[in-house]
Order: C-alpha cells, then structure tokens, then sequence
C-alpha cells in the first residue's frame, strides 16, 4: 500500500509511540514534542501514545493503523522487532531506531540517532571545565546510543587533555528509573575524584543531578553536570555545564516529505552537528572563550578535517575509559 | 586503579553501601514483625512505595527530613491498613492482597507523581549528618557509619530492640504464638486480631520510612517505580532470617556492599557485566543454603487468616 | 429432672445459668435450647455421645463460639462472653479437648501467655507458680521443653495447668482432661479438683468414661443430640447403686437400653479373657521386634532394644505411661520411622527396610493417636479422607482415574457403619467432633485386607457405645485372625481386650505380662519403673 | 443421617454468586472512576474504551486472546503447584529463562529441521529448562524443609540476571545494535488461526489449564499431590513419598511455566531482548488464588484481565490517561475480587 501514500493528500496522521511518559525532559519528551511539531508543521493528525513500557506494543501498533495513522514513529529500541512486522501485517509505514540495516522501501525506515559528535564538543568542554583532572561518565545502562556518545566523550576529553582521568560507571540493569542508585554510583565516581559527570539516563539521571548538587567534590570545589538528550534549565541549580541536545524534529520532518514523495524507506536518518540536531547546551555557566574554541572544533567537525568514530559496543567503550588502561598495564 | 582506590573513593563506596542497606533493613525487620504474627506481608514493596511518596512529599514541602520519615512511616501505615482490614479483620488470602496493594501503590504513585513532579522534578537538598564525636574520627569507618542522618542510628538500634522485644516481653510471646497457633493466644485472652494488627502496622511504618529513606536519601528525589524491587528483596531477608532481627542486618548489609561492589569494580576498571555482579548476593545466599541445609523455621500459621472457632 | 434442678437451687448457689442455649453450625445443630444450672462447688459431669455438643457447649462458655440463641447467667448477673478474655475475666477457665498450646514456646511461656502485653514478663515468680502447680498435680515437666517435644499426655497436664494458672476462680471447664492421663494422672486430678470444690469452685467435668463420672462427680448432666437429655445426682440417688445409675446414664444417653454387657460395663471385669497366649507359641509369629532401637530428639523418647514377639490372631497390648517410647515404637512398626539397630519381622521376614505404603500392602494398618496432627486431612472431605490411605488402588481408581462417585457412595457406607455422624460424607472431615473423627480414621484402617493393626489409643475420645462396638470390632477381628498391637494407657482397656500386655518404661519394654485383672498391680508397678528400683 | 442435620437447599446459588461477583467489581469500577474524575477524565468514556476495544472491537479481541496465551500457561502452573501446597512465586524466573533459551536456538533450528519439529523441540526444551530451574527450591524444600517462597523468589532474581547475561553475551545476535537474541521470521513462528492474528498458543494455554484441572481433581496422581499439599505429615502416614512427590510438582509447575516462555517467543516475538521481563507471575498468582485453583474460573480470569490490559492501554492512549492508571485499576479489581472469593467461600461453607 505504498504507492497509496505517495501524495502528500493520503497522510492523514503521524502516530508516536514512547515506552514512557513525554515529560521526562530526555528520549520520551524529545520524541514526542518532535513527533508533534512536525504533525503540526504538516497539519496532520497527531496520535501520541506515551508510556507504552518495554512489553510487546504489537497491539498498540495493529489498532493505530486501524486508526488511520499514516506513519508509526516507534521511538524506543525495544520496538525495532515488532515495528517492521506490524508494517508488514498493515502496510502501514514504520520508523524504528538503531537498526541501520532494517529499511523496506515505502515501509519500514530507521533512524539511528547519537550524538556521538555532540558529546566529543562535551568531552572537550568536560576536559577544559576539571579542575581535578578527573572526569566520571555514569549511564544508567549499555544501549547504543548511550555507548557512542560515552566513547566519543571520553575521545573529546583525551583529546583537550591526555592527563585527564576518566571514570566510568553503569547504574545497573534496567537501572533506567533507579534514582537512588544514580546517585549512589554518581556519589562515589565523584569521590574517586570527578568534578565533571558526563550523565545519560532517563529516571536515574535525576538521581545523578542531585548527587551532583549535593555532593562536593574531592577538592571540595562544585561539581557539574553534562547532560544528554534533553534541556533541564528549568530545573536546574546552578549545576548544569551543558547537555548534548538531540533535536528530532529534522529527522521526522524529513521522514515526512520522504513519504509524500514516495522515497521513504530509502534511506535512514541520523542527526548531526551540521543541522543543529545535535548541539551543546549554552548554559551561562561556560565561558565565552571555551565556548567560541568549542564552536570552532564543532564547524571542524562538520567540515570533516576532524572525525570522531561511533563506537556503540560496550566493551570497546569500556576500553576507552582511564581505569581500562591502568588495569592493562 | 590503584590511585582510583582513594580513600575518599573507598569511603563513599561503604557510604554508599550503608544508604542502599538501611532501608532493606527497615523493610526487612518491618517484615519480619508481621511475619512473626503470621501475616505474610507481600505488600511491602507497596508500602515502601508510598512512603517513599507521602515521605518526599513531606520533606520537600515541610523542608525537613524527620517530618519526611514521619510521614514516610505514616504512608506505609495507610497501606497497612488496608492489609489488616482485608487479610486481619476480613481474613482475606494474603497473597492477592498483597501483590493487589503492591501493583495498586505502584500505579497510583506513579500516576501523583505524573501530575505533581513531571514538571519539576523537585530535589531535597543534602542531609546534615549527626556526626558522633569520638568514633565519627576513625578513618574510613568514622564517616561511614557515624556520619549519618540519626535515623540510620535508629534503625540499628530498632533491630537490638527487636532481638530484646522478641525473647523478653508479652509482646514477643504474643507475636509468636499469634503466628504459631493463634487459637492458643487466643484462649489466653490476648486477642489475635489486635497482636497481628499492631504487628502489621508495625511492618507499614517501617517499611514506609524505609522508602522514605530511598527517596529522601537514597535519591533526594520521587520517581516513578523508585523501590524498584526493594520490598521483595526485604521479604526474602525477613523469611531467611527466620526470627532473627540481627540475622536482617547481615543481610541487609551484604545486599548493600555488594551494589557498591558493582560500582568499585567498574570504577576500578574489571570488565564484569553488571547483571553478573546483580547475581551474587542471591547466588551466595542460595549457595549457603544448600550447604547448610538448614530447615527455616517458619511460623505455623503463616498468611493462614485466624477465625475464631473455626473446626 | 428439671423438677429435681429447680428445687436443689434452694440450698444451691449458681455459678452459672444457661437459658436455652442453641447453636447452629453448616448442616448441624450442635446445641438446642440447652438449659441448665452449675452450682458453686460441685463437680458436674457433662455427658453425651459423640457429637452430642459437649465441646461445643464448652465453646460457648469459653468464649469461643457465640450461641445463636439463650442467655448466660453468671452470679446471678447476665454477661456476654464475646471473647475467650471475657469468659476468663468470668472466673471461668477451661481445659479444651484438643490441646491448644503453641508448640514452639517453651512450657513456661506457654503458660504465661495473656498476661497484658504492658506487664514485664516475669518468668521467676512464674517458674515457682509452675513448680507449685507441679507438685499439684504430681507431675514433673521441665518448664523450659518446647511444647512441642512434649508427649499429648504431657500436653494435657500443661493445658490443665493453664487452666488452674489463670481464670478458673469460678468455674473449671474440663474437656476430657482424662483422656491422655495415667490412672495415676486421673487420680492426682481427682484430687485437685476435689480440693476446688472445697474452695467453692463450680467444676463441669466432660468425659466418656462413666465410672470416672460416677465416682468424682456430685450431678450428672446428659446431652443427645445437641439438647439437653436430663440429669442424675448419684448421691441423691437414694438406694440407687452404681450399676443402676449407669444404666439409666446410658439410657439418657443413648436413648434406648443399655444392651450388650461391655456397653454398660466398660469397668474392665469382662470375664471372657481370652488365653490364646498358652497356644500363642504353637502358632504362627506374626510380627516380632528384635532388638528395636531409636534415636530421639531432645525431649522425645525413643527405644532401646525392644523386643517381642506377636503371633497371629493374638491381641498384644502395649500398656506405658504416655511419652515412654510408644509414639517411636508405632512409627518404627509403621515405617514411618527408621530404626538406629535391631529389626523388625513380619511373618519371619525382615521388613525393617520396607516404606510405610509396602507395609500396607503386606496387609499392616496403623492407626496414630495424633488424630488431627497426621490422621486426617482436616480441610479435605470425609469420603477423602475414608481412601487416603489406598488412593490410586481398585475399585475407586481405575488407570489412575478417580471415580469419585464410587467414593462417596463407599464413604456414605463407611459412614452408616462406623456411626460417623456428619452432615454429608463431603463436610470437610476437620468440622467433625472429636469423636467421629477417630470413628472415621477407625474405619479407614480395619478393612477387609488387614491383617496386622496396630492401634495406638484407638478408643480415646469415643463415647463409650463406640468404645464397645471398637472393642468388639478389635475381638471380632482377632478372631478372625487378625493380629493386633493395641498401644494404650489405660490398663482397664488393655486388660479387657489384650491376651498379653508388654510394659513400655523409658523405651525399654520392661516386661510382657499375661493378661487378667489380677495382673493389674503387677502392670502398673512396672510402668512406673518401680520393679526396676 | 440424624433429625439435626439440616438440609440447606442449592436455591438461587448462581443468582447469589452472580450478585456477589458483580457487586464488588462496580464497587472497584467506581472507585476506580472516582480516581478518573478528579484526573478529570470521564470514566464511562474510558471503561467503555476498555470493553470496546479489548472485548468489542474483533481486532482488539484478537489482541486479548494473544495475550492470554502466556499467562495461561503460567496459571497452568501455578495450579498444580499451589493444589500441591507448594507457592512457587519463582514462575517468572522460570518463563524467562526458558524464553531466552527458545529464541536463541529457535531459528538456527529451523533452517535444518522441519517447522513442526523446531516448535516441538522448542516446548521440550523450555519445559525442562523451566524444570531445571525449580530444581534447587524443590531439593531444599524436600530435603532440608527450607520454605519455596523464599528460593523461588531468589531464583527468580538469578534468572533475571542470568536472562540478561545470556542475552547480552552468548545469545547476542550481532546483526542489531541492541542485545537482543536472533530473531526467529514471522512465518516460521506458531501457526495461526484462519487468517487472524491468533496463533494456537492460545489454543494450547486453554488445554494446558483444562488439562491440569483435570489432572488435580480427577486423578490419583493428583490427589496424592493434594494430601501432601494440605497436610505433608498425613502424607508420610498415609505412605506417600513425600519427596518424589515435591520434586514432580515443582517440576511439573515450572516446566508448564517455561512452555508460556516458548508460548510468548514462538507466538508473539521471536526474539528476547535484554532486559525483558513481562512479570506475568505477579498478575497470575493472585488470579489463580481468586480462582481458588479452579481451571474453568482462572481463565476466565486470565480473560478478564487481559481484556482489561488491552482495553485500557488504549483507553489510556485515547484520553491521555497516564498508562498508571491501568495498574491502579488492577490493584483495585484484585482487592475487590478477593472479597468476592472470601464471601463466597463464606456462604459456601455454611451450605456444606
Ligand atoms: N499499643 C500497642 N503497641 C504494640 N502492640 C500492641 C499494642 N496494643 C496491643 N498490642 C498487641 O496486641 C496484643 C493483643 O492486644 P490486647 O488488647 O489483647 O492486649 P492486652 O494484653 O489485652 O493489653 P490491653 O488490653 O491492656 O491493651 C497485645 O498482646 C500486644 O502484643
Ligand atoms: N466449628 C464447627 N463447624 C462445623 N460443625 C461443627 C463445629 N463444631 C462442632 N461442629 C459439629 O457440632 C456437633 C457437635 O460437636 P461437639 O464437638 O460439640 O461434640 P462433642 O459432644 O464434643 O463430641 P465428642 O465427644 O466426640 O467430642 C458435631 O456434629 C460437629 O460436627
Ligand atoms: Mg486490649
Ligand atoms: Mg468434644
């Protein structure tokens, strides 16, 4: 049914779905401000469906088509399985994430987004920020798109300054609402020294926010917060350096017009630096001539004279972190 | 890793271990109270959950840490209540109310939580630790034991109490034959319904200060599903420490250095999944079991509801 | 009789009045309409078949059921007794059929239970009540045993105890106190309830044995069939003998006379006996014990090298002080229960290694004395618990399959036979009166493949028309050859039935005697181990 | 039998019970509504989203059919267990650790064996797996009188953890980014019905229930199971062997859990990712306990509530309820129903 679709009067409706509620100020809230945003733009039908969780959202998916959805954005990980198979079943187009390989013409497109290049600006701005010569990344769990930028961070630090330590630290299993445990993990990387904490993760990441507002560092100086995905100013205390903004809306936008072209499935989409889809957070807190340096490395970045790789495997990221090194040598 | 392995970084692990363990601890004893009585209480992730809830509430809008734990305590309470009405005074199965209280606080403080905090996210601010003289000085240990918030001292305290209450006062007695044969408390003219109600308010006071605790210092922040097992975990060390408060501490204890562990090993760079270091404590423990082999006591009457006369 | 009631009142005072007591349970009237007077100082047997509402009426008084209809009088004042505390706070203790006491305390604490949870427990002063309490009723029981490593003879002295520890100043309730006790042990027990009496406190005395009511108890109340059947004062009874006064208890009892000699006369001078034992060695050995051993747990009893030897047909009593290392030796015979040394012969064969069910199907029944503990499934059904012991066996299994139509209409069989009253064979079996509950287990065990039974106090509880037909029951299948180990502690029983009774002292079999009522004293002299001193 | 033994009559029984069912779950409705109304949703709008699409609507009751297949099992499960006096709260730990197993060898096998055979393998190899995982709770019950509640619990946390580790390492199927197993196609997975979307788990969950009820009540077998249940000490008199007995009904129980691990793999998913535990065990166990361990009235259960979880996930969706809500109003229906379950006991018992 995809040549049903191929003019720009059949879309009638753009349908989301978020494993958990759009007011996470990260993933689900981005998504789905996105998702309507764009519907908005299009004049389309907009059908979130938030909260869905981590179970088979096959159901979901059968009676939004049902409904006349026009395209399915099924913007968690966990759906990249069952995505492509409802599409199959309706011929109702699908987006799904982190599956590169996973395109069907007119069908199923992906977007695999990092914000690997993002996080090397924070890496670097972390790097120029320490004053203790340690900086801790702590995430919540290994996904992907928490591992690339994890890498790409500790490649920016590396780069601004060798010395620099840098200490890593996962939650836990499924420790994406695990408050008390961000904290507890944030707590000790920055005992072990950390004065910047590069923190990714939904629930949890609140957890490591407050640790980094209630905890001093060991020269017992402020510690701050990089964040990911998401823009906590609102709630911020004066801790917020910066936060690796993912910006969505290019993606599905694009996605759009694919689809009132009849290209859709063709290609898969990222989000980058070049289009300001991913972009560091100028929080006040950074100075004018970081900041300036950060935005020169970042046209770098784009123009290519320098490249960062997007390595989303844990180990391989695990290999990059300081600890690592002394442990192998 | 070596210089990672600083004393400070040391330090704050146990730290961190001693704040993950207190309220498994809390739980754990709250438990082990109802259980005594003969109330299987499998609402006390419920329990924590709300007063990990009405605790944050109070400590952020009253801005102080006691009234948190009060009404921490209190919420668990009002979960409580509705236990002894259903499974004490009704005789309801035991099992279905609690896993129906557990599911039901899980959604309704999730749901208060959606329309109060979803837009703020509203954080406490630190702790002001009581510190101990003397003993609070000990390297290491001085700041991880005796640099606390007092009801951490409470709470180890509550568990020397307990060993005291259960082998030398009527209550004690009143407790076990309750969870024993309670027909034989109640031909005595103790009334059975009063020992196991006290006994299971008991359990939500102290499991809701217990998320109180979670929330309030374990996070400083209420999120949805934040007990995240907790409550389950304190049911298992309440049965396996078959009548032994003390035997809660250990456990409670080993629960909560073994989560810093997970933390120590990454920090120190060991490539260990974290799922396998979730395993250990339970792999341990079902390890000692089966050397040990030792029979665990149970009470007779155990989630048996208690009617008077009944053949 | 209400006539004799009524002006008695005049030089009585009532401790307490029931005005047409009823009680309804699913299916059942337990009690109806019961009217009647307890005086201050007397001793007032309550009699009744099994199921007739002794224990019920009981409950009632203690607080544990409240009546569906009638008043409670007590020193003249109406009182509700909502609650056990209430009826303790009456003056009114009680001793209950099935003992309730928390197996996992120690006796101490046990008794102390239900002082206010405000008071410091004080177990000085209670250990020295307890001693006095002890010397009492002459019995010695260490105060810190778990209850539940205590033999149900002991048990009962320590419900007694609680009993006269707390409440009780007014009136004593005892529920066939007797039923586990030694000659001995009922006779201390005489005693102390005849001191109560002096002190003014009114006794209700509930027992099956009516030699015992007829000689402890001042008035004699009889219930059939839930109401109240009428009421003798065998001292009154001017001229009225003892034989006579029986008579007319049974009769109210049964409603109907009185008929085979050992229904009346359950005294034990049956002169029948039996002396199979002179030719016993001609015959075949059914079972022998070689040399049994046991290990025990602290605060059992095991055994220690018994041995004897059964031959078929013969009825061997087991006579001993309950908590000599009867329980073990029924288990080890049984199979539920390993021996350390020795063994055990059926028909010439080792069987020591054999499980419980092989034993069975060897033709071996045993029938426990912990009726409730491990005889019945109480909240399963009594058809069900009629086949537990032969389920997935023809002809109510077939290929595995339950025919459970077949089981009920063998269970209302079961049922008529055995006189087990119940409301339907699907009742639940742990809502049956004490009584019926043994008539059932009863029933399971003698049928028709048996071959050697092993009974273990299998007349306790049963009124005494039950305890003559099991009697006869026991003699019937003796002589059809069955072989039968008969473990009680009431020699009277045993001597009445047994062509032989070996003596359990400490786990030791301390001597096998034959069996006639001249060898009474011979008997006792041994379970009380003073042959061996 | 004697003058005294009334006869209570079977009048209007399904009347009472049919008010005494009914009764308490408007109570829990209302409630439940209350709850709406002060979010300021309307209640009637969303319980009839709820009927409407997890009952009423064909599409959406094929959806509630498809869930009820795991959960079956699992109650098939926890049905001869808890008739057996064993509580085996370690359902979850069991399902998961078989469902990982069978997504990870599923198709590798298919592409050397036939279709039918894989599926087959795939049901043998999750009941034992399930089995296997029971075993330790059951050597400790039948040996050493350690309480199941406690190690099956635990066990369910090991498997948790070790489902993930399996997942992540050996299972890991490289070709996605995320740890997932691989991904056994569409079409070599269960067979479906006709042309709808139900696929014959669903037809083998109500088997496996029936099947059980059958096996408790109607069999020697399970009988003996019951009597150790209800009163182990009994079972030693009665010459039962009691550990053989304990060991068959944890095995049993587990096994029958696993197989909904394969039911949920082979019908719906094809594939396990990390992280993954749908916790049915925690829905089912109080149902089979409302059901007083009775076939017939757990899957009706079973269906109430997946109409429920389908329902009001769309309800939620439609009127921008937070999904909590339908947790809520699980607790709610639980508490309410365990009221019906206890009057009707009551009233059962005064009529026998
Ligand atoms: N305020 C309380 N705190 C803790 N436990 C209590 C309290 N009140 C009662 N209990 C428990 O309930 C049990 C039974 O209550 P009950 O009312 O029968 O107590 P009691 O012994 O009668 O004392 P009192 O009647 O003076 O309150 C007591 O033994 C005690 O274990
Ligand atoms: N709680 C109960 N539920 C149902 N039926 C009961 C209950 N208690 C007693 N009954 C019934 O009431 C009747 C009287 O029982 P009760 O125990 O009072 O008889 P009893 O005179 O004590 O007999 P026994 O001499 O055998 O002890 C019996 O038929 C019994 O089944
Ligand atoms: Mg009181
Ligand atoms: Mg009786």
């Amino acid at each position: 049914g995809f040549s049903a679709l191929s003019s720009a009067a059949d879309l009638k409706a753009i349908a989301v779905l978020v494993p958990e509620q759009g007011t996470d100020y990260g993933w689900n809230q981005q998504g789905v401000d996105a998702a309507r945003a764009v519907a908005e733009k299009y004049g389309l039908e907009f059908m979130p469906a938030e909260g869905l969780g981590y179970g088979d959202v096959r159901p979901t998916l059968r009676e939004l088509a049902e409904e006349g959805a026009s395209l399915m954005i099924c913007h968690a990980s966990g759906y990249n399985t069952a995505g492509p198979e409802i599409a199959q079943e309706t011929g109702v187009p699908v987006a799904i994430v982190d599956t590169p390989q996973g395109l069907v013409e007119g069908l199923v497109t992906d977007y695999t987004l990092s914000g690997h290049d993002g996080a090397y600006l924070a890496g670097v701005l972390a790097a120029h920020t320490t004053r203790t010569g340690s900086v801790g990344i702590v995430v919540s769990g290994e996904p992907p798109s928490w591992n690339s930028q994890s890498a790409a961070f500790a490649m920016g630090v590396k780069a601004a300054s060798d010395s620099t330590k840098i200490i890593y630290a996962v939650i836990g299993p499924a420790a994406y609402g695990d408050a008390a445990g961000g904290r507890r993990v944030t707590e000790s990387v920055i005992s072990a020294g950390a004065d910047v904490i590069f923190g990714q993760g939904n629930g949890s990441s609140f957890g490591m926010i407050q640790a980094v507002e209630t905890t001093k560092a060991v020269d017992g100086g402020k510690v701050w917060f990089i964040d990911v995905i998401g823009d906590k100013t609102e709630i911020d205390k004066g801790h917020l350096l910066s936060s690796v903004l993912w910006d969505m809306v290019p993606v599905y936008d694009a996605m759009v017009s694919d689809l009132m072209d009849g290209t859709f499935g063709t290609r898969g989409y990222q989000i980058g630096l070049e289009n300001d889809s991913v972009r560091l957070l100028k929080s006040p807190h950074i100075p004018a001539n970081i900041w300036n340096e950060l935005m020169d490395l970042r046209d770098k970045i784009i123009s290519g004279s320098v490249s960062v790789d997007n390595i989303s495997d844990a180990q391989a990221v695990r290999a990059l972190m300081t600890s690592v090194d002394i442990n192998e040598g | 890793m070596s210089e990672l392995l600083t004393e400070t970084f040391v330090t704050a692990l146990l730290f961190g271990s001693v704040t993950a363990g207190v309220p498994l601890l809390l739980a754990g004893i709250g438990e082990q109270i109802s259980e005594k009585s003969g109330v299987l209480n499998i609402g006390l992730e419920g329990m924590m959950l709300v007063g990990a809830y009405t605790g944050f509430c109070a400590a952020y809008y009253f801005d102080s840490f006691w009234l948190g734990f009060l009404f921490g305590g209190l919420g668990g309470v009002s979960v409580a209540m509705l236990m002894v009405l259903f499974c004490v005074i009704l005789g309801l199965n035991q099992i279905v109310i609690g896993i129906a209280l557990t599911l039901g606080a899980d959604g309704l403080t999730a749901l208060l939580h959606h329309f109060q905090f979803s837009r703020t996210y509203p954080r406490l601010s630190a702790v002001e630790p009581l510190v101990i003289p003397v003993v609070g000085d000990i390297p290491y240990l001085g700041e991880v034991f005796f640099h606390r918030h007092p009801v951490v001292y409470l709470a180890v305290g509550l568990v020397f109490f307990l060993v005291w209450l259960f082998k030398r006062t009527y209550v004690g007695l009143n407790l076990q034959a309750a969870g024993d044969v309670p027909a034989a408390l109640d031909v005595t003219g103790v009334s059975v319904r009063s020992t196991r109600t006290w006994a299971v308010l008991a359990t939500g006071f102290l499991a809701g200060v217990g998320g109180a605790f979670l929330a309030n210092i374990g996070a400083g922040i209420f999120v949805p599903h934040m007990i995240h097992g907790a409550g389950f975990i304190g049911i298992v060390l309440a049965m396996l420490a078959r009548g032994h408060p003390t035997w809660v501490l250990y456990g409670a204890a080993l629960f909560g250095v073994s989560l810093s562990l997970t933390t120590a090993l990454q920090v120190a760079g060991f490539n260990i999944p974290t799922d396998v270091v979730q395993m250990l404590p339970f792999t341990m423990v079902i390890v000692m079991l089966i050397l040990l082999g030792r029979n665990s006591y149970l009470p007779a009457a155990l989630a048996l509801p208690y009617i008077r006369g009944e053949r | 009789m209400a006539l004799s009631a009524s002006d008695s009142k005049i030089h009585h005072t009532s401790a307490i009045e029931l005005r047409g007591i009823s009680k309804f349970f699913p299916g059942v009237v337990a009690n109806q309409d019961i009217t009647l007077d307890i005086y201050a100082g007397e001793i007032h047997a309550l009699l009744g078949e099994n199921g007739a509402g002794k224990s019920t009426l009981i409950s009632i008084l203690a607080g544990l059921h409240r009546p569906d209809a009638g008043t409670i009088i007590i020193g003249g004042v109406e009182r509700r007794l909502g609650s056990p505390r209430d009826s303790l706070l009456a003056g009114i203790g009680t001793v209950f059929q099935h003992v309730l006491l928390a197996p996992t305390l120690s006796v101490i604490e046990n008794l102390m239970l239900g002082g206010s949870w405000k008071n410091k427990l004080d177990k000085e002063s209670a250990r020295s009540r307890f001693a006095e309490l002890c010397g009492l009723l002459a019995v010695t029981i260490d105060p810190e045993a778990l209850v539940g490593s205590l033999s149900l003879g002991q048990r009962q002295q320590v419900e007694i105890m609680r009993a006269l520890w707390r409440g009780g100043e007014r009136v004593l309730i005892l529920d066939e106190p007797t039923s586990m006790l030694t000659p001995q042990g009922v006779i201390e027990l005489g005693h102390v309830m005849k001191r109560l009496r002096e002190n003014g406190v009114a006794i209700v005395f509930v027992t099956h044995k009516l030699r015992e009511a007829y000689e402890l108890c001042d008035r004699i109340s009889v219930l059939r069939n839930g109401a109240f059947a009428g009421q003798i004062n065998p001292d009154h009874g001017s001229g009225m003998g003892e034989e006579e006064t029986i008579e007319q208890i049974i009769r109210m009892m049964f409603d109907k006379e009185g008929q085979s000699d050992s229904t009346v006369d359950n005294g034990g001078t049956n002169v029948a006996v039996r002396n199979v034992f002179a030719d016993s060695q001609t015959r075949s050995i059914s079972v022998a014990a070689k040399e049994v051993s046991t290990i025990a747990l602290p605060g059992e009893c095991g055994l220690s090298a018994v041995s004897f030897e059964v031959a078929r047909g013969e009825i061997f009593g087991i006579a001993g002080i309950d908590g000599n290392g009867q329980k073990h030796l029924a288990e080890v015979l049984a199979g539920q229960r390993d021996l350390a040394t020795g063994q055990i012969e059926l028909d010439g064969e080792d069987i020591s290694v054999l499980k419980v069910s092989e034993r069975r199907d060897r033709g071996f029944r045993y029938l426990t004395d912990d009726r409730v503990g491990e005889g019945i499934v109480s909240d399963h059904s009594v058809a069900t618990n009629l086949v537990a012991k032969s389920i997935g066996e023809n002809p109510y299994w077939k290929y595995g399959f339950t025919k459970w139509r077949a089981i009920f209409s063998f269970a209302r069989r079961q049922i008529k036979k055995y006189d087990i009253r119940t409301p339907s064979e699907r009742t639940s079996i742990g809502r049956l009166s004490g009584g019926n509950i043994q008539k059932a287990l009863f029933a399971r065990e003698m049928d028709d493949n048996a071959e050697i039974v092993l009974l273990n106090k299998p007349t306790y509880g049963l009124d005494l028309q039950n305890i003559a037909s099991a009697r006869d029951r026991i003699r019937e299948g003796a002589s059809r050859g069955i072989t039968t180990l008969l473990i009680s502690t009431e020699l009277e029983e045993l001597i009445d039935l047994a062509d032989r009774i070996g003596v359990m002292y400490q786990g030791q079999m301390v001597g096998i005697v034959e069996a006639n009522p001249g060898s009474e004293n011979r008997i006792g002299s041994l379970m009380t181990g003073a042959s061996l001193n | 039998m004697t003058s005294r033994y009334i006869n209570i009559g079977r009048v209007s029984e399904l009347a009472r019970s049919a008010i005494r069912i009914i009764a308490p779950i408007l109570l829990a409705l209302v409630v439940g509504g209350l709850i709406l109304v002060i979010l300021g949703k309307d209640p009637i709008a969303y319980y009839w989203y709820v009927v409407k699409r997890g009952l009423l609507s064909w599409t959406g009751f094929q959806a509630t059919l498809v869930r009820t297949a795991p959960l079956l099992f699992v109650a098939a499960g926890l049905i001869v267990a808890f008739r057996a006096g064993i509580w085996n709260l370690g359902v979850d730990g069991q399902f998961l650790l078989a469902a990982v197993l069978v997504a990870a060898v599923g198709s590798p096998l298919n592409t050397i064996i036939p279709n039918w055979a894989m599926i087959c393998i795939c049901f043998i190899l999750a009941a034992t797996i399930g089995a296997i995982w029971s075993l330790i709770p059951a050597y400790l019950k039948a040996n050493h009188g350690v309480n199941e509640i406690i190690t099956t619990l635990m066990m369910t946390f090991i498997g948790i953890s070790l489902a993930n580790v399996l997942i992540k390492i050996p299972f890991n199927d490289p070709a996605t980014t995320v740890p997932q197993t691989v991904t056994l196609a569409v079409e070599d997975r269960l067979p479906r019905l006709f042309d709808t979307i139900i696929h014959h788990g669903v037809i083998l969950g109500l088997l496996s229930v029936l099947f059980v009820h059958f096996l408790m009540t109607r069999t020697s077998f399970g009988l003996n199971l019951q009597v150790v249940g209800a009163n182990p000490k009994a079972a030693v008199h009665a010459g039962l062997n009691v550990r053989f007995l304990t060991y068959v009904a944890f095995g049993l129980s587990a096994a029958l859990a696993g197989m909904g691990g394969a039911v949920e793999i082979l019908g719906v998913w094809g594939t396990v990712r990390a992280d993954w535990d749908p916790a049915y065990g925690l829905l089912v166990v109080p149902l089979v306990f409302l059901a007083r361990f009775h076939g017939i009235g757990t899957i009706a259960f079973v269906l109430f509530f997946a109409v429920l979880m389908i329902g009001g996930e769309s309800a939620s969706r439609r009127l921008g309820v937070p999904t909590f809500f339908v947790l809520v109003l699980v607790g709610l229906l639980l508490m309410f129903l365990a009221i019906v379950e206890y009057l009707d006991h009551r009233w059962r018992q005064r009529t026998t």
